[in-house]
């Protein structure tokens, strides 16, 4: 079947010190989904915002249905029923899901808009996708994972036939995501068209048809997913091989005994009687469902969310921590799960960014900054993280989503701390840069430093941390070895023994 | 005293969730001045004088209409004042050129859409922002009306313009009250039912989404900015009515008034968020202030302190108010 | 309490009068003012004053709240003549009777009118400046043309420095505040080097010139309008600022009240009320001068 | 002409990536702008006279100094132009009851502090927008200022305190001046070299992320809104000088001259983008323009319009120039 709906031909686009594309070629058919692979900054969003008109090409030709067509802003890509979910979440924080949603479509009645018929349109859009939100919410009262759900279904209301994910799932946990590739798999047989961007492996195996590659800008190639191991795809985006996904930990802590140490922390409404230990050198995974209150238990650790009671102990000695400044002071970093709100400052460059948490280091014995230490210290994050950027001044919001999330990672491992809490730290991040992150990490743990990891990707946190608590309703409901857990018993706890059956099919494990 | 009217009516008011939403708080520190000052002066809650008050405010509050726009889309118009002072002269010169009442309002508001346009181009076409660009066109409007006139009044007697700024309908009701009120229905609607009024939210809530949805920011702002020289038009027909003539030097200020009453009302400085109705009652809080200390005579220079500490527990008492309703 | 009528002690209803001041922030009107206060003291009145801040607006809602309030009568310092209009009506539609002081209202009749001749005092201020400078010398001008009651001045001092043909206007910069005259004095003298006199239309512009002046070693003189104290104690000592066009705020204050409680109380007094201004001048402090037939007719020297 | 500055010389400047940096098109405009009027005035390129505008500037430029911190953290200060009048009035009051000019020199930068400092607290204690609380303040310290004086100047004599206004350096090189640009190195060292100038330039990008590196946002916000109330202090030792006097009525408006002269020079009103040097630029701009229609003898109707031309096209220039930048 040669039903070839969109075709890209030779397409270049060149920013202010990168070339982000040099010529590259797509081509999709009906009822297909095609899996764009990539590490970092290889170029995926940057095509993709071509094809949905937000920006234009420096070359190249694009045929949508056979017919040449040019893309010259956001609506021309609509009409031809292209229709895109942004890796980065753009949703107005000031409206409410249904106005979200049918933001500038909005049905009319007498030249006015109809809310009531906005309101039962979004809700039977969310019956259809079986999605739980209430249309009337303000979105800025809605966790980020309900955010992202509002956005698929804003991308699924026009009933596009080109449908483009830019990572939809970073922001998902397993359940959503197991939403997401019903509603993926319902679409396809309708016949729609997919192009889905993800760094994770599992997924693009389980829904994709075909998987291209890009690297630096340019086309690697195109397989058939059946016909592909993960092997594979991962040397045609690196370069080179990789025989690991998880580097492995050959110690489980430094020594025995509790480097940091909350007791029956209790934040109303956010957590309760949270207790929790972390050894030196040891990961502590933090498991649970999207809005179980993980990452309110790392706030109210870090002094954000003010906890009503608890106490914390640092090398078994109390000490207090009410607000992130003494959380800082007592050697705790927080990498925070939402970048683009909690941890960037966009339009300041790489550096301002990556020494931001940890000004006094850099003043001279004037109280003065020192430039060339912090072009130093940027220069070797770059370099350790491997963060792709034209120059260490770079505005930060010029950077791809990955290359991002490499430079919050970066300014908390400037402080050096002893206590390292990480909220989805390898959100939209590349599988080589994802190992180069974990050996980073394990390197940190060797040096004693005690690690906090949330994760909703299952197999990440049973492969890379030392012990794993599952967090369901705002409280710690078990403790577990990853080493031998499984998914089951994971969702065995957070379900309840009734429900067992229902969740089998999920598992799926590695 | 039988015009006086009944203070427990007030208070039920506030207590009707309804009404009150979420201008709750500003609407909650206007009650709190009327009663006050309805002890201090006997003649502050005379039908009359509150009629007086709508009246006087007339003016700033339908600028602030126009104004709740651009700061929803998170921009700023600082010219507002002087487009004010332009239109009052055009008015007189057609006027007084021997067009028609209804040939001159068009061609006056004709301008002021004009000169909003203009402000809305600039800014949008050169990528400058609108502080500037706006401060730049508050000399050049001003300037302009100066020209024209080498800055001599120019009498108005048309009477069904000065009707407009000083009559009143059944005897009673100004007629400046009747187009407050009209105006603030009409751009309620607008704000809040209309796409256009949405499109705006959006601007103002997410600019890039906004540009991810297709809308054209520009020709919204563009838009956005007729609406306020619009609005000034209409506020400058007022004002040059009550004041028997058209000046070029009235006005100055004023958009530093109409900010404050659309802040007051709990718009956004920053965008996406605001109601025009909450604009009314911001700009009824500084008619209120005024008048009352008119009336009990408080010497000018305690009016400016006395002003200026009311504007802050006003937004005070709304800030927390709007904490406490987040916090249930 | 507050607001009440109150009552004087022979029984009868005290007197209420409302004031409607230009502005606060400048020392002449704050003089109307306090002779506005003493005035009513002496008289033993009731006084409110509303100040307009330049804005006319404001001093109309001002005079609505007096209306609403029912004062007996309401003296007015216009912020503009045709502009008080409207409110002068609305006042005597609630038969409140009208006094206006130092700036006149256009085209409606009020109870009564005190004020300088602004126009004659700018004619005064062009004949002493020529009579300094032996007719003969570059002038630059501080202008503030927004305000009628300055236009009127400039226009006065033109027409005299039009008889004299040696004088020539070389510039005419705004000065609306005193430090945005002392950078137009500044950038007067830098543009014209010759510049021998400078007109300031108040008191505030003569002394920021008489600063600029004294700053660039300038022969230039300075010729002055207003002359309040500060003024004439720097016409005093031996400086640029040479003599300064006199008005009576404190005069026209009282006699505002004075004939505002007469037309209170339903007795005659004079429509017009002039105050003609004096001229004082360095060495010699108040001269005599009178204006006729558009000629000035001083002695400086 | 011997005192005319050569004009390759300051092409050579342009050029002079260096000096020109991020600030280049404002820097541009600024030439253009001294190019034009050295062509249409004899006087204007005289070393005197350019020393005269740089006199002229230092009011604004100080207050404008203060302003960059203000919006670098994206808030607004209205009520520079209210604390500016204040001091003054202190200073002339401190100086006539026969204190010494150091006393009051303090007493003031005190008290310009202390204003400052109240609009930080308020805004930040009771959560207030730093818009509303300014403009209330506005009134306030204007308030206070007249209701010490009753308007009345009080004059200047302190000789030290003239000399600071007025006074010359090896008979040339006005007091001013030499104030002005050592505060500039200090302001400029304090906003781009110093951990305080750095957290507010994060404050002002993401206020979020702020707080979650551990800045006390609101110290900060005080610590800021003191830095202004200092400036305005500063400005109001050389204003009174100046002028010889102190009054409550001046500096009207300096506020929005402010505000203006710095967005001139490329800071952002909504925070995270600014440097002083593009401020000082700014102001310098704003006060060319000033003098060079001053002394082509514009008339004034004439130079409020060309002021607000010049200034849209300066700031056009600014934005082509960096739009240029990035597309290298
Ligand atoms: N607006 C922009 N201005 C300048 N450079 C940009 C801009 N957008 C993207 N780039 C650069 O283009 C390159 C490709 O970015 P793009 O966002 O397409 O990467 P990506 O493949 O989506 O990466 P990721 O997996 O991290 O999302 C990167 O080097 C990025 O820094
Ligand atoms: N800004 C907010 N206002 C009100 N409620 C919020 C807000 N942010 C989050 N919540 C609520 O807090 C709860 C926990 O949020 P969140 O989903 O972030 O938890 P989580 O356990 O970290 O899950 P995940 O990491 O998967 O997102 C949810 O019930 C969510 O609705
Ligand atoms: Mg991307
Ligand atoms: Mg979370």
């Amino acid at each position: 079947m040669t039903d070839t709906i969109l075709k890209m031909k030779g397409i270049k686009k060149v920013f202010p010190g990168v070339v982000a594309l040099s010529g590259v070629d797509l081509e999709l058919e009906k009822g297909q989904v095609l899996a764009l692979l990539g590490e970092n900054g290889a170029g995926k969003s940057t095509l993709m915002k071509i094809l949905s008109g937000s920006y234009k090409p420096d070359g190249g030709e694009i045929f949508i249905k056979g017919k040449k067509v040019e893309i010259k802003n956001v609506n021309d890509a609509k009409e031809l029923g292209i229709s895109i979910i942004y890796q980065e979440l753009s949703l107005c924080p000031n409206l409410t899901v249904a106005e979200n949603i049918y933001a500038f479509q909005e049905p009319t009645r007498f030249g006015l808009i109809d809310d009531r018929k906005m309101i039962s349109m979004t809700q039977a859009l969310f019956d259809e996708l079986e999605i739980d939100i209430d249309p009337k919410a303000v979105v800025k009262d809605l966790s980020i994972s309900n955010q992202q759900m509002v956005e698929i279904a804003k991308a699924l209301s026009t009933k596009p036939d080109i449908i483009i994910m830019d990572e939809p799932t970073s922001a998902l946990s397993s359940k959503e995501t197991e939403k997401l590739f019903k509603i993926i798999s319902k679409y396809k047989s309708e016949g729609t068209a997919m192009v889905y961007i993800s760094h994770r492996m599992e997924e693009i195996f389980a829904i994709t048809d075909i998987i291209m590659v890009l690297r630096d800008g340019q086309y690697i190639g195109t397989v058939e997913t059946a016909l592909t191991t993960s092997e594979e795809l991962i040397k045609m985006m690196v370069g080179r091989e990789m025989d690991q996904v998880y580097p492995h930990k050959d110690f489980s802590y430094t020594k025995d005994e509790k480097l940091f140490e909350i007791k029956n922390y209790t934040k109303n409404k956010f957590f309760y009687d949270i207790n929790l230990y972390v050894r030196p050198g040891e990961i502590l995974g933090l498991y649970g469902l999207m809005g179980s209150g993980r990452t309110e238990i790392a706030k109210g650790i870090f002094g954000i969310l003010k906890k009503d009671s608890g106490e914390m102990c640092l090398h078994g000695k109390p000490v207090k921590v009410n607000d992130p400044y003494s959380a800082i002071e007592n050697n705790i970093a927080f990498v925070t799960e939402d970048r683009k709100h909690e941890g960037l400052v966009l339009t300041a460059g790489v550096y301002e960014n990556i020494t931001m948490a940890n000004l006094s280091s850099l003043l001279t014995k004037f109280r003065l900054l020192d430039t060339q230490k912090e072009i130093n210290i940027t220069e070797k994050q770059i370099d350790d993280l491997r963060i792709k950027t034209p120059s260490f001044k770079q505005t930060v919001n010029k950077l791809s989503g990955g290359n991002q999330q490499k430079i919050v990672l970066a300014k908390w491992f400037e402080t050096e701390p002893e206590v390292l809490i990480l909220d989805e730290p390898t959100r939209g991040i590349d599988v080589g840069a994802k190992y180069e992150i974990y050996k980073l990490m394990i390197d940190l743990a060797r040096k004693g430093v005690g690690i906090i990891i949330i994760s909703s990707d299952l197999p990440e946190i049973l492969n890379v941390s030392d012990r794993l608590l599952v967090i369901n309703k705002k409280r710690i409901i078990a403790e577990l070895d990853p080493k031998s857990t499984t998914q089951e018993e994971i969702m065995t706890h957070i379900i309840g023994r009734g429900d067992q059956f229902g969740q089998a099919k999920q598992s799926d494990k590695e | 005293m039988e015009e006086v009217i009944n203070l427990d009516k007030l208070s039920n008011l506030i207590k009707n969730r309804k009404i009150a939403k979420s201008y709750n708080g500003v609407f909650l520190a206007l009650i709190g001045l009327i009663i006050l000052f309805s002890f201090l002066s006997p003649h502050f809650l005379q039908t009359n004088n509150l009629l007086t008050i709508l009246a006087q405010v007339s003016i700033i509050a339908i600028l602030a209409y126009g104004m709740t726009f651009v700061l929803m889309i998170g921009e700023i118009d600082l010219s507002v004042g002087s487009i004010v002072a332009l239109c009052g002269i055009v008015l007189g010169v057609m006027l007084s050129s021997g067009q028609s009442a209804f040939v001159s309002i068009v061609i006056v508001l004709v301008v002021g859409a004009l000169a909003g346009l203009l402000n809305g181009m600039i800014s949008a076409k050169f990528r400058i922002p609108t502080f500037i660009v706006t401060v730049a066109t508050m000399g050049i409007f001003r300037g302009i009306g100066y020209a024209i006139t080498d800055a001599r009044p120019i009498q108005i007697d048309n009477p069904f313009i000065l009707y407009l700024g000083n009559g009143k309908i059944f005897d009673l009701i100004p007629v400046p009250v009747v187009i407050v009120l009209l105006l603030l229905i009409i751009a309620h609607v607008v704000l809040s039912k209309t796409k256009f009024g949405r499109q705006a939210k959006i601007v103002g809530g997410n600019r890039v989404a906004a540009e991810y949805v297709g809308i054209n920011i520009k020709r919204l702002q563009m838009k956005i900015f007729m609406i306020t020289g619009l609005a000034a038009a209409v506020s400058s027909i007022l004002l040059s009515a009550r004041l028997y003539s058209a000046q070029p030097n009235v006005a100055v200020g004023y958009e530093l008034d109409a900010i404050a009453a659309t802040v007051l009302g709990g718009t956004s400085l920053s965008g996406g968020y605001g109601t025009v109705i909450g604009t009314f009652i911001g700009a009824l809080i500084m008619g209120v202030i005024n008048n009352g200390m008119n009336l009990i005579g408080m010497p000018y220079f305690y009016q400016q302190i006395v002003k200026g500490l009311i504007i802050i527990i006003a937004v005070y008492i709304d800030v927390r108010n709007k904490e406490r309703l987040l916090a249930k | 309490g507050c607001g009440t009528t109150s009552t004087s002690d022979d029984g009868e209803k005290q007197i209420r009068i409302g004031a409607s001041i230009l502005t606060q922030s400048h020392p002449f009107y704050v003089s109307i003012k306090t002779a506005l206060e003493q005035e009513a003291v002496n008289q033993n009145v009731a006084l409110d004053i509303s100040v307009a801040d330049q804005d006319l607006n404001r001093q109309i809602s001002a005079i609505e709240d007096f209306i609403n309030k029912g004062v007996d009568a309401i003296i007015i310092t216009p912020v503009d003549s045709d502009g008080v209009k409207g409110a002068i009506l609305k006042a005597q539609a609630a038969n409140i009777p009208v006094v206006t002081v130092d700036i006149r209202a256009n085209d409606v009749e009020v109870g009564s009118h005190i004020a300088t001749d602004n126009y004659s005092g700018g004619m005064i201020a062009a004949e002493a400046m020529a009579q300094y400078l032996d007719g003969v010398g570059d002038i630059g001008l501080i202008t503030y043309p927004e305000v009628q009651s300055v236009r009127d001045r400039i226009d006065g001092f033109k027409e005299i420095s039009a008889t004299h043909e040696g004088l020539k206007i070389v510039a005419e910069l705004p000065g609306r505040t005193r430090q945005e005259a002392k950078s137009a004095s500044e950038d007067m003298l830098t543009s014209n080097p010759n510049l021998k006199g400078i007109f300031g239309f108040g008191d505030d512009m003569a002394i920021a010139a008489n600063a600029a002046i004294t700053e660039r070693n300038s022969s230039a003189i300075v010729v002055g309008f207003d002359g309040l104290e500060e003024a004439r104690n720097s016409v005093d000592v031996d400086n640029a600022f040479k003599a300064v066009v006199v008005q009576y705020p404190e005069k026209m204050g009282s006699l505002g009240v004075i004939n505002a409680v007469k037309l209170a109380k339903g007795e005659a007094v004079d429509k017009e009320v002039p105050v003609t201004p004096g001229l004082y001048i360095y060495g010699k402090g108040f001269v005599d001068v009178a204006v006729e037939n558009g000629k000035v007719i001083v002695d400086v020297k």
